[in-house]
C-alpha cells in the first residue's frame, strides 16, 4: 500500500453561538468533532451522513475554505494547516472541489470560457496563447463543445454546468478533489452519466476523490472505501463492499435499511429509527447516537465509544460491537 | 374497485412571455378507492403541474383542458366556490418543502384548525381539541404543548408530519403527495413513508404520490405512471412496471440508478439532456434520448396496451394495437 | 435617505440573471416602458443643461426693465416671456433652463460621491465581516441616525453657501443607504458556490472583491444610484427652498420656489413653473430607476 | 427574546454615543468663537480669554466632551447665544407642537398608502395597478415643500377653506398633514406591494389555498400579515425620516415647531441650539428604531422565541 497522499487527524470544527449583549460565546455547533481519515493516492473515500453530520464542513475544512478549530491535515507530506498564505495559495493547485449545486456554482457574469481561465490565470498556467486551447480541450474532455466556451451558465443545464464545475477543478491538474454532494441536485438520468464522467476522469488523470453524499447508493456505486458520520463523529469506517454487505454499527445499519430500493418484492427488515437528529449544538453525551439507538444501553449514554478496528480495515465506534 | 379520481386527456398550457407552452400533454390516469397511483419522473416532466391542475391550484393564464373527474363530478367545470368546499376536505395535498410550506407567524392549531373551522363549522376551542388529536395521530410527541408553538420550533420531519396532520383534518378521500420526503433525510424519510402507509390504509384514501425515486414507488404503490416531457410514457402495476418495464425511458430509468445492493457495474446512463418547455420537438419526446429510435418515431405514438392494465406510449409495442381509453 | 433603501431588498442577490440575456430583450418598450419613458426625460435634461445658453430665450439673470408691471408685480406669461417673470423682473423659463444645470449637477455628483463611499464601505464590510462589519456597519447607523436634512443644513452654513459646498454636504452625508444595500448584497453573494470556488483556486481578497462580487452587485447600485440621483436633487432644492443652499441671483429650482411663495397669490406662475421642472427632472430619474429595477429583477426574467 | 432586545438596545447606546460625539464636534467646525457669540462683537479680547477659560474651552477636547456629556446628563444642553435662554427649554417648548403635527402626517400617510398597497398587490398586472404604481411614483417625485405650497394655493387662498398656514389645531394640521401624506404615502405603497407579491408566492401561501380558503382569507390571514412585517420596519424609519424632514413642512407652513427652531439657528449660527436640536431629533430616530425593533419582536414569533 502506497503512502496516504491526504491524512487528516482528529480535525474539529466548532461553530460558536453568540448570545446575549455582547455576543459571547455560550457554546458551540460542534460541526465536526474529531475526524481522522486517510486517503490514499488514487482511492475514493466516500463520506456519507444525513444534514448536520458535518460531511460538508469537513470537506470545506481540509480546503481551509473553513479555518479549522483543531486538527491536522497533511497532504502529500505537507502540514496544510501551517502553511501561510503563498503557500497555501500555491497547495490549492494539489487539492480542488466540485460544488453541489450547478447553478450556484458558476460566476453567472462569466462566460464558460472565462470560468476556465480563472484558474490558469491565477497561478498563472500555460501562455496565455496555450490557455484558450486548454480551455477546449477541458471542456471536450468532461464532454461539452469548444464552441460552448463563449457562452455563459444560464444557457446549460444543470448536467452541462456540473460538468463545467468539474473542468473547472481539472484546469489545474489536482491530485485530490473533494466533491461535495456532485450529483445531489441532478435528475437521475444526468447523475448517471456524471457518475460514469468522474469515474472515467479518476482512472485517465489518476484524480484522489473524498465523495461527499448523502444518498447511500451513489456512494456505494463510486468507492472503494466508506466513512459513516453521525453528528460530527465517525460513527463507521470500512471497504465499500464490507460496509455495505456487513454493517456493524446500529446507525449504517438504520441507514441501509430505510433506503427504499426500486423492487416491488423486495422483503427487508426495516429498522425505522425513532425521533430527530439531536442538534450538534447540543449533542447527546456519550455515544452521539444513543438516543435514537434501538438497541442503546446504560453504557452508552456515559461513555463515548472508542474508535476500534474489529477486523482488518474495518472500523467502528460503538460499544455493542 | 370504483374509481375515486379519473383524470382524462389533461393538457396544460403555460403563458411564457406571451406564447403558450404545453408542460403537460394528454394525461389520463385514474386512481381507485384506496388505492396508491405514484406519478414519476425527472424534474420539468410535468408530474407536480398534474397535480396542482387537479386541485385547480396553478396560476392564472395557465389553459387547462381535459377532464378531472372525482366521484363523477368535473373539478375543471365546477365554480370556485364548490372546489373550495373540495379542497382541503375531499382532495387534501402535502407539498415538498415542510420548511417553507407552513405559516410562520401562526401557532400549528391555528393552522391545522383552519381546515376543520373552513369545512367542519366546528368551533375554535373543538377545532384545538381536534387539532391536538391529529398532532397525535401523526406521531409527535408533546402533542398538547406542539399545538401552540410556531413552525420554526419545529424540525423538518416533524413540520411534515404537521402539514399530514392538516391534510387529515377532514378525513379527504383523495391525498395528493408532491414529492412529501424529497426534503427530508432518509432515516426520517423512512419515518414518514411509514405514518403515510399506515394512515391510507387505515383510512381507506386514494393517494396521488409524485415522487422522482423509485424506490419511493416499489415501497408505496399500488400502480405507477412514469412521465416524460410532459406525457405518461407508461402505466401499470407496479410489479409489472418494474418486473416488465416497456418504454425505453423507464428501462434507462432502472439502469442508471446506482444499486444499493449486488454486482457493482458501470452506469448505463440516458445520453442528452431533458428537453426543455419551450423546445419539445415533434414525434415521440423520447426519441432524441432513445437508443431504440425508429424512423417511425418522428410521429406520435399512443398508448398500446402490453399486458394487465399496463399500457406503453412507444412504437415498438404499437402491434399490440390501441387501447381502449 | 434610507427610504429607497426599500426598493431593495438584500436578501435577493440579483446576480444570476446576466445582463447579456438581457440585451435581447432589450427591443421591448412595451415591457418597460418607464425605463424608456424615464430615460427620455433624462436625456433631454441633460441636453437642456447642456444646451442651456443656445436654448434660454434671456440672460437668466438680466432684470428687464419691462419685466414687471407699473405696479412692480411679476409679468403673466406671454411671447415675450413664455413663462412670465418673477418678482425681479426676470425671464422665469431662462432661469429655469439654467436651474436644471444645478439640479442636474447635485444630483449626479453627489450621487457619485455617495456611491464610492457607500460601495467601498459596503463592500468591504460585508467582504470582511467580523469586527470590521461591526465597526463600520454603527457608523452607518449612526449616519442613517441624524437628521439628515438638518445636518446638511449645519454643514452648509459652515462651509458657507454655494454649489459645491451643497453638493459635498450631500454627498458626504447620504452614503449610509448605498453601504447597507451593497453590504447586505455580498453578504449573500459570498455564500454563492462561485465565490467559494474561487477562494478554493487561491483568488486573492482583492480579485475576488472587486473582480467578482462586485460585478455581481452592480446591478442593484445602479438602481439605487438612479433613484438617489432624484433624492438628491430633491434635498438640493430642499436646501435652497430654505435659501442655505443655491444663493440668489444664480439659478436654482429651489430657490425659485422660495421666491414664488412670496408671489403666488398674485402671480401663482411663480411658483407653478419651477416646481413643475423640479417635479418632472425627479420623476425622470425615478422612472428610470424604477425601469432598470425591473429590467434587472430575476422574477422579470423567469417568467 | 431578551438578548436579542438588549443587543438592540446596546446598538442603539453606541449609535447615541456617536451622535453626541458628532455633535459635539460640530461646534469646533463651527467658525464662529462661542466666547465671542457671548459677549458680542464689541468686547476686549481680555473679556472674551475669560469667558473661555469660564466656560472650559481651554480645556483639551477630550475633557470637554465629559463636562459635555456630564451637563447632558443633567438635562442642561447650554445656552442660545441669541436669545439667552437656555436650550432645553427653547426645544421643551417646540416639541409638543412638532410631535402633533409629525403624528397626523405620518397617519396620513398610513391611511393613504397602506389600502393602496393591498389594492396594487391584489390587483398586480392589471391596469388599475399600473394607473396607481404610476401615481406613486408622481408621489415620490413631488417636493414636500412646493406641493405644499401648491396646496396652500388652492384650498387657502383660492378657495379659502382652511388657515394659510401657521400652528394650531387641527384646522391647521389638515394641509401640512395631506402634503406629506401624499410625498410619503408612496414609499408604504410600493413597499407593502412587493411584501405582499413575495408573500403570495410563498409555499404557505399554495398550502392555505389547498386548505380550501377563500381568497379573501388568503389575502387577509395570510398574505397581509406576513407581508405588513417589512412595512413595520419601514413605519420606524419613516418617523425619523420624519423629523429629519419636519423642518420642511414647518417652513412652507409657518408651523412653529422644533424645524423652525434649528432652522432659524443655522441662520444666526446659534450653535448650542443647532446641537440641541439635531441631538435630540436623531436620539429620537434611535429611539423610534428601537421601539420599531420592539414591536417587530412582538409581532414575528420566530424573533419572539429565539
Amino acid at each position: 500500500m502506497t503512502e496516504a497522499l491526504l491524512q487528516v487527524e482528529e480535525l474539529v470544527k466548532y461553530f460558536p453561538i453568540r448570545r446575549g449583549v455582547l455576543q459571547r460565546t455560550v457554546g458551540h455547533v460542534k460541526a465536526v468533532d474529531g475526524i481522522s481519515f486517510a486517503v490514499n493516492q488514487g482511492e475514493t473515500l466516500g463520506v456519507v451522513g444525513e444534514s448536520g453530520c458535518g460531511k460538508s464542513t469537513m470537506g470545506r475544512s481540509v480546503l481551509r475554505l473553513i479555518e479549522p478549530t483543531k486538527g491536522k491535515v497533511t497532504f502529500n507530506g505537507k502540514n496544510v494547516l501551517s502553511l501561510n498564505k503563498p503557500e497555501m495559495r500555491a497547495m490549492r493547485r494539489e487539492m480542488q472541489i466540485v460544488f453541489q449545486d450547478p447553478y450556484a456554482s458558476l460566476n453567472p457574469r462569466y462566460t464558460i470560457g472565462q470560468t476556465l481561465l480563472e484558474p490558469m490565470k491565477i497561478h498563472n498556467l500555460h501562455s496565455p496563447g496555450e490557455r484558450m486551447q486548454k480551455v477546449h480541450s477541458l471542456l471536450e474532455r468532461v464532454g461539452l463543445a469548444s464552441e460552448y466556451a463563449r457562452r455563459f451558465p444560464h444557457e446549460f443545464s444543470g448536467g452541462q454546468r456540473q460538468r463545467v464545475g468539474i473542468a473547472r477543478a481539472l484546469a489545474v491538474n489536482p491530485k485530490l478533489v473533494i466533491l461535495d454532494e456532485p450529483v445531489a441536485a441532478l435528475d437521475v438520468s444526468v447523475q448517471s452519466q456524471v457518475l460514469n464522467l468522474l469515474e472515467d476522469l479518476q482512472d485517465e488523470f489518476h484524480l484522489t476523490y473524498v465523495f461527499i453524499a448523502h444518498d447511500l447508493s451513489v456512494v456505494r456505486h463510486i468507492s472503494d472505501r466508506v466513512m459513516v458520520l453521525y453528528l460530527g463523529r465517525m460513527a463507521e469506517v470500512a471497504d465499500s463492499e464490507e460496509l455495505f454487505t456487513n454493517p456493524l454499527h446500529p446507525y449504517t445499519k438504520a441507514l441501509l435499511s430505510a433506503i427504499p430500493v426500486p423492487d416491488p418484492d423486495a422483503k427487508r427488515e426495516r429498522i425505522i429509527l425513532q425521533g430527530d437528529l439531536p442538534s450538534p449544538a447540543n449533542p447527546p453525551s456519550g455515544c452521539p447516537f444513543h438516543t435514537r439507538c434501538p438497541v442503546a444501553v446504560d453504557k452508552c449514554r456515559q461513555e463515548v465509544p472508542a474508535w476500534r478496528e474489529v477486523k482488518s480495515s474495518h472500523h467502528v465506534a460503538c460499544h455493542l460491537v | 374497485m370504483a374509481d375515486v379520481l379519473e383524470v382524462r386527456d389533461l393538457t396544460i398550457e403555460f403563458l411564457i412571455e406571451e406564447r403558450y407552452y404545453r408542460a403537460v400533454q394528454g394525461v389520463s390516469f385514474d386512481i381507485g378507492e384506496g388505492e396508491t397511483l405514484g406519478l414519476v419522473g425527472e424534474s420539468g416532466c410535468g408530474k407536480s403541474v398534474t397535480s396542482l391542475a387537479v386541485m385547480r391550484l396553478l396560476p392564472t393564464h395557465t389553459k387547462v383542458s381535459g377532464q378531472v373527474k372525482f366521484r363523477g363530478q368535473d373539478l375543471l367545470k365546477v365554480g370556485e366556490p364548490q372546489m373550495r368546499q373540495i379542497r382541503g376536505n375531499e382532495i387534501s395535498m402535502i407539498f415538498q418543502e415542510p420548511m417553507t410550506s407552513l405559516n410562520p407567524v401562526h401557532r400549528i392549531g391555528t393552522q391545522i384548525s383552519e381546515s376543520l373551522i373552513l369545512h367542519r363549522n366546528v368551533s375554535a376551542a373543538k377545532a384545538r381539541a381536534q387539532s391536538i388529536d391529529l398532532l397525535k395521530l401523526v406521531g409527535i410527541p408533546r402533542a398538547e404543548q406542539i399545538v401552540d408553538e410556531y413552525p420554526h420550533q419545529l424540525s423538518g420531519g416533524m413540520r411534515q408530519r404537521v402539514m399530514i396532520a392538516m391534510a387529515m383534518a377532514c378525513q379527504p378521500s383523495v391525498l395528493i403527495a408532491d414529492e412529501p420526503t424529497t426534503a427530508l433525510d432518509v432515516t426520517i424519510q423512512a419515518q414518514i413513508l411509514d405514518l403515510m402507509r399506515h394512515l391510507t390504509a387505515e383510512n381507506h384514501m386514494s393517494t396521488l404520490l409524485i415522487t422522482h425515486d423509485l424506490g419511493v414507488v416499489a415501497e408505496m404503490c399500488d400502480r405507477v405512471a412514469v412521465m416524460y416531457a410532459g406525457q405518461i410514457v407508461e402505466q401499470g402495476p407496479v410489479r409489472e412496471i418494474f418486473r416488465h418495464p416497456s418504454h425505453p425511458y423507464t428501462v434507462g430509468l432502472m439502469n442508471c440508478i446506482p444499486k444499493i445492493a449486488g454486482e457493482r457495474k458501470r452506469l448505463v446512463p440516458i445520453e442528452g439532456n431533458v428537453p426543455s418547455l419551450q423546445n419539445m420537438g415533434v414525434g415521440c419526446r423520447f426519441a432524441p434520448r432513445c437508443p431504440k429510435a425508429m424512423d417511425v418515431c418522428h410521429e406520435e405514438p399512443e398508448e398500446y396496451s402490453v399486458g394487465t392494465e399496463h399500457t406503453c406510449r412507444c412504437w415498438l409495442h404499437a402491434e399490440a394495437g390501441v387501447t381502449s381509453r | 435617505m434610507s427610504l429607497s433603501e426599500l426598493d431593495i431588498k438584500p436578501s435577493q442577490p440579483f446576480a444570476p440573471t446576466p445582463m447579456v440575456a438581457k440585451k435581447q430583450q432589450l427591443k421591448s418598450l412595451r415591457e418597460f416602458p418607464m425605463l424608456y419613458l424615464g430615460g427620455f426625460i433624462v436625456l433631454v435634461l441633460i441636453v437642456v443643461a447642456i444646451f442651456a445658453p443656445v436654448l434660454a430665450p434671456h440672460n437668466p439673470d438680466a432684470v428687464f426693465q419691462n419685466g414687471l408691471n407699473a405696479n412692480g408685480t411679476p409679468i403673466a406669461p406671454n411671447w415675450e416671456f413664455p413663462l412670465g417673470t418673477d418678482s425681479n423682473g426676470r425671464d422665469i423659463l431662462s432661469r429655469v433652463i439654467f436651474g436644471s444645470r444645478v439640479s442636474l449637477t447635485v444630483g449626479v455628483v453627489s450621487t457619485l460621491i455617495n456611491l464610492f463611499i457607500g460601495v467601498v464601505v459596503g463592500l468591504v464590510s460585508g467582504y470582511f465581516g467580523k469586527w470590521v462589519d461591526t465597526v463600520l456597519m454603527r457608523a452607518v447607523d449612526t449616519i442613517l441616525a441624524f437628521p439628515f436634512l438638518l445636518f446638511a443644513m449645519a454643514l452648509v452654513a459652515v462651509l458657507g453657501p454655494s454649489l459645491w459646498n451643497v453638493l459635498f454636504a450631500i454627498g458626504i452625508l447620504g452614503w449610509g443607504t448605498m453601504a447597507r444595500v451593497v453590504r447586505g448584497q455580498v453578504l449573500s453573494l459570498k455564500e454563492f458556490d462561485y465565490v467559494q470556488a474561487e477562494r478554493a483556486l487561491g483568488a486573492s481578497h482583492g480579485r475576488i472583491m472587486f473582480r467578482i462580487i462586485l460585478p455581481n452587485v452592480i446591478g442593484p447600485v445602479i438602481v439605487l444610484a438612479t433613484l438617489n440621483v432624484g433624492m438628491n436633487m430633491l434635498t438640493e432644492a430642499g436646501l435652497s427652498f430654505l435659501g442655505i443652499g443655491i444663493q440668489p441671483p444664480q439659478a436654482s429650482w429651489g430657490n425659485m420656489i422660495q421666491q414664488g411663495m412670496n408671489t403666488y397669490a398674485f402671480a401663482p406662475w411663480t411658483l407653478w413653473f419651477p416646481g413643475l421642472a423640479l417635479v418632472i427632472a425627479v420623476l425622470g430619474f425615478n422612472m428610470m430607476g424604477d425601469g432598470l429595477r425591473d429590467l434587472l429583477d430575476p422574477h422579470n426574467a423567469t417568467r | 427574546m431578551y438578548a436579542y432586545l438588549i443587543r438592540r438596545i446596546s446598538g442603539a447606546v453606541v449609535v447615541l454615543l456617536g451622535i453626541s460625539i458628532i455633535t459635539f464636534l460640530l461646534v469646533y467646525a463651527v467658525p464662529a468663537d462661542p466666547a465671542r457669540m457671548i459677549v458680542g462683537p464689541k468686547a476686549p479680547a481680555a473679556v472674551v480669554a475669560a469667558v473661555r477659560a469660564q466656560l472650559g474651552l481651554n480645556l483639551p477636547l477630550p475633557v470637554q466632551y465629559i463636562h459635555y456629556m456630564d451637563r447632558l446628563f443633567h438635562g442642561d444642553l447650554g445656552t442660545s447665544y441669541i436669545y439667552s435662554l437656555p436650550v432645553a427649554k427653547m426645544i421643551l417648548q417646540r416639541i409638543g407642537p412638532t410631535a402633533w403635527l409629525a403624528l397626523w402626517c405620518w397617519v396620513a400617510e398610513l391611511v393613504i398608502g397602506i389600502p393602496l398597497g393591498i389594492y396594487t398587490a391584489r390587483h398586480a398586472r392589471h391596469k388599475r395597478d399600473y394607473i396607481v404604481s404610476a401615481v406613486a411614483l408622481v408621489g415620490i417625485s413631488l417636493p414636500v415643500f412646493w406641493l405644499g405650497l401648491v396646496l396652500l394655493y388652492w384650498f387657502g387662498f383660492e378657495i379659502p377653506i382652511l388657515p394659510l398656514g401657521g400652528s394650531g389645531g387641527i384646522q391647521y394640521v389638515i394641509l401640512p398633514a395631506i402634503t406629506y401624506g401624499i410625498t410619503g404615502a408612496a414609499y408604504y405603497t410600493r413597499l407593502l406591494k412587493s411584501s405582499m407579491l413575495e408573500v403570495m408566492g410563498q409555499d404557505y401561501v399554495r398550502t392555505a389555498r389547498a386548505k380550501g380558503a377563500s381568497e379573501r382569507r388568503v389575502t387577509w390571514r395570510h398574505v397581509v400579515r406576513n407581508a405588513l412585517l417589512p412595512v413595520v420596519t419601514f413605519g420606524g424609519i419613516d418617523i425619523g425620516y420624519l423629523l429629519t424632514g419636519v423642518v420642511l413642512i414647518e417652513a412652507t407652513f409657518n408651523w412653529n415647531g422644533l424645524g423652525m427652531l434649528a432652522y432659524t439657528a443655522i441662520q444666526n449660527d446659534d450653535v448650542p441650539v443647532i446641537m440641541g436640536t439635531v441631538m435630540l431629533i436623531a436620539v429620537g430616530v434611535v429611539l423610534f428604531t428601537l421601539l420599531v425593533d420592539i414591536i417587530y419582536a412582538a409581532i414575528d414569533p420566530r424573533i419572539r422565541y429565539e
